[in-house]
């Protein structure tokens, strides 16, 4: 028995859908709660090849409400792209999968949107998202926008040329809503954004655009509530991201370090723009010689400096724990790496 | 009248699901304003809205028992 | 930071939400694509004890859909049961869970209802469904009903002395509907299931009752329709099991073998009613020293006879694989077994 | 007129997501007998049927522009 057989006898899809999804590539960036679920889906679909990106490592405190990670995970504090990985890999040894454990920025992306079918949104910024809108448009690829906190969540397909963007329907970067550090998130608000995500991901994958929803999903599962909202009136010709002049404003780089308060984490990325990679062997040996703990993996060392947590990778980024005070991170930085 | 449903914080800051207003006659920009000095609801930049299960722009005016939406980004995942 | 933190995090669930969930035991019925799902997402979620029932065991053509199974369980044709425990247990090894391989049977269920605060619907036929919905209403505990199939799905919370019960609202058991095998069906719709399924659980298990929904809710992710509709007129006072004379007629047992053709699986299922365990090594040794070519593992055996492939587990159940016809199927496992 | 919105196997046989037909006055029994001698639905035995986002009983009398869901249980899981 074929191991898509289920997804073959639905007949939307069928044998020839089947054999398009098995043609596909998709980037999911950010492989937190929305992104190892859309990423477990379209493996276990079939997709040929995914991409998973993100910066950041698995923490107890994911477990609740990320999929593909274990208790083990969290102890290595193993890379979250990289215990992506090796789940999806159990479950379809067949789908080519590559873990890439960095900031997703315009260089990274410019760098391997080739060849890219879909873009999937599984980050928790609206700069990250504004930068996918802008790539989206830029390379005509359909990008699959959500986002949810506490029981409240959206979801929304962006087809270049046809539906409004991330830009027409926001305007600018949204100050700080509410985000899950700071009013919390319950898992079923995750698999209710991701169930439209991977939904509306399976009928572009196979083939079937006529069948992609117009409508913006919003809804709030403690309180029943779920509206079905069109968006045409929203898109604008003036629009820079998928307007007549259109100039993808967030995908001009900044050249210098990039400094990052994270939100409600009470935690500062710090983040060289070139990102020259930096040889973590040797830079445990050096602090371990100079009477500091340092703990880790392959991927990220961790180092603990006046009661101040830093982790760093391979990248050259770190992200400094116990502030939110940009100045302080960047001096316990430099501080350790020169 | 018109029905005004709310969504994520604005639940909270308005203590209530839904609000009951004649907004009807103002544009959705006079909405916004009208809302943040009368209300609870605080700023409502960056707050997208719709009318009718549809979204609407600033210039879109408001009829007698239009039902609207307010609904806020939210950026986690 | 505590792992529960984002769901403290969230008010209306808090501490003391977070501590009624750590104190609740829940019964999921069939661990397939619904199961899989509310199991991995209450396990995440720390309830305190899972009691998970399911008499299959993992293939391929799972894979598409039902989480917590790797290619591994499906080529050791591990009980999903047992593959599904140790995969919980490593997300979550706070979880007291025990893995239950065989039918949901009346008997089974009356022995295990004990001290259980919910039930949640993870089976694939009606039969099991009029059990549960009859043992909820005996001992008084809520039972969220599910299903779905192609993209279409379906939820209704049941809480008895309440709501209409599922013989309210289908008066008897369906005939056949479409089925996953005869219809397919995308792993989105579960997650849509299973995201309604799942908000109701944490609803009830941090006791907010009064967040239950109250609707009866229907979808359709390929045509992007959902509705949500009220049930209250359909409460029967006559009805045989939420009724003023309740009389449970689906707890009343038959005393004779069961045999069962699995819906579109061309499968036959027997199984002996008091289910005296039957001793698998002793059975292998005997139909190897017959000439039999015998695979299987500690949870079940696996023989092929005549071109027939029969998988007999502990309980003394057998799947006659490559019939539809309950005498044959009868043949072949009086034929092995005596 | 009514509308008649269609789940699962009967948007197949019906060819179409839904039915514009006027069955006001009828009871919903009526209306199941009705579907049946006249339309592709086949048998509507065990299906359930809403009435404006209602469960309705058999008894219920459907008004005009009243809006119909018939939904057949599945039972996959």
């Amino acid at each position: 028995m074929d191991r898509y057989s289920r997804q073959i006898l639905f007949k939307k899809i069928g044998e020839s859908g089947q054999k398009e999804i098995g043609k596909k590539h998709a980037i999911i960036l950010g492989v937190g709660a929305l992104g190892t679920h859309t990423s477990e889906t379209l493996a276990r679909a079939g997709i040929r090849k995914l991409q998973i990106i993100d910066r950041d490592y698995v923490e107890m405190s994911n477990l609740q409400r990320q999929h593909l990670f274990t208790e083990e995970d969290a102890i290595k504090k193993w890379p979250k792209a990289e215990a992506a990985k090796n789940r999806l890999q159990q479950i379809n040894s067949d789908v080519e999968i590559e873990a890439i454990v960095a900031q997703a920025d315009e260089v990274l992306l410019e760098r391997i949107i080739e060849d890219v079918d879909l873009l999937i949104d599984g980050t928790d910024n609206f700069e990250t998202r504004f930068l996918m809108n802008d790539i989206a448009h830029k390379y005509d690829i359909p990008y699959i926008f959500g986002s949810c906190v506490g029981t409240f969540g959206m979801a929304f397909t962006i087809i270049p040329g046809e539906t409004p963007c991330l830009q027409c329907l926001l305007k600018k970067l949204p100050l700080q809503g509410q985000t899950c550090d700071t009013v919390g998130i319950i898992a079923p608000t995750v698999q209710m954004v991701t169930a439209h995500q991977s939904a509306e991901a399976l009928k572009i994958l196979s083939g079937n655009r006529k069948a992609v929803r117009k409508t913006f999903v919003s809804f709030d599962l403690w309180e029943n509530e779920y509206v079905s909202l069109k968006a045409d009136a929203l898109k604008s010709k003036d629009c820079l991201t998928c307007g007549e002049d259109c100039t993808f404003p967030f995908l001009q780089a900044d050249s210098n370090m990039k400094v990052a308060v994270l939100c409600g984490r009470d935690t500062v990325q710090i983040r060289p723009v070139d990102g020259v990679p930096i040889l973590l062997e040797q830079l445990a040996d050096r602090w371990r010689s100079a009477g500091f703990e340092v703990g880790g993996n392959p991927f990220l060392l961790s180092i603990v400096k006046e009661g101040t947590r830093v982790v760093f990778f391979k990248d050259g980024r770190a992200l400094v724990h116990g502030t939110k005070n940009p100045d302080e991170a960047r001096k316990i930085y430099h501080s350790l790496i020169g | 009248m018109n029905k005004i449903l709310l969504f994520a914080q604005l639940k909270e800051q308005a203590g209530s699901n839904t609000l009951a207003l004649d907004v009807s006659g103002k544009t959705v920009k006079e909405l916004r304003d009208y809302l943040e000095s009368e209300t609870d609801l605080g700023s409502l930049t960056g707050i997208m809205i719709a009318i009718n299960e549809e979204f609407a722009t600033d210039e879109t005016i408001i009829n007698a028992e239009d039902v609207i939406a307010l609904i806020p980004p939210v950026s986690g995942g």
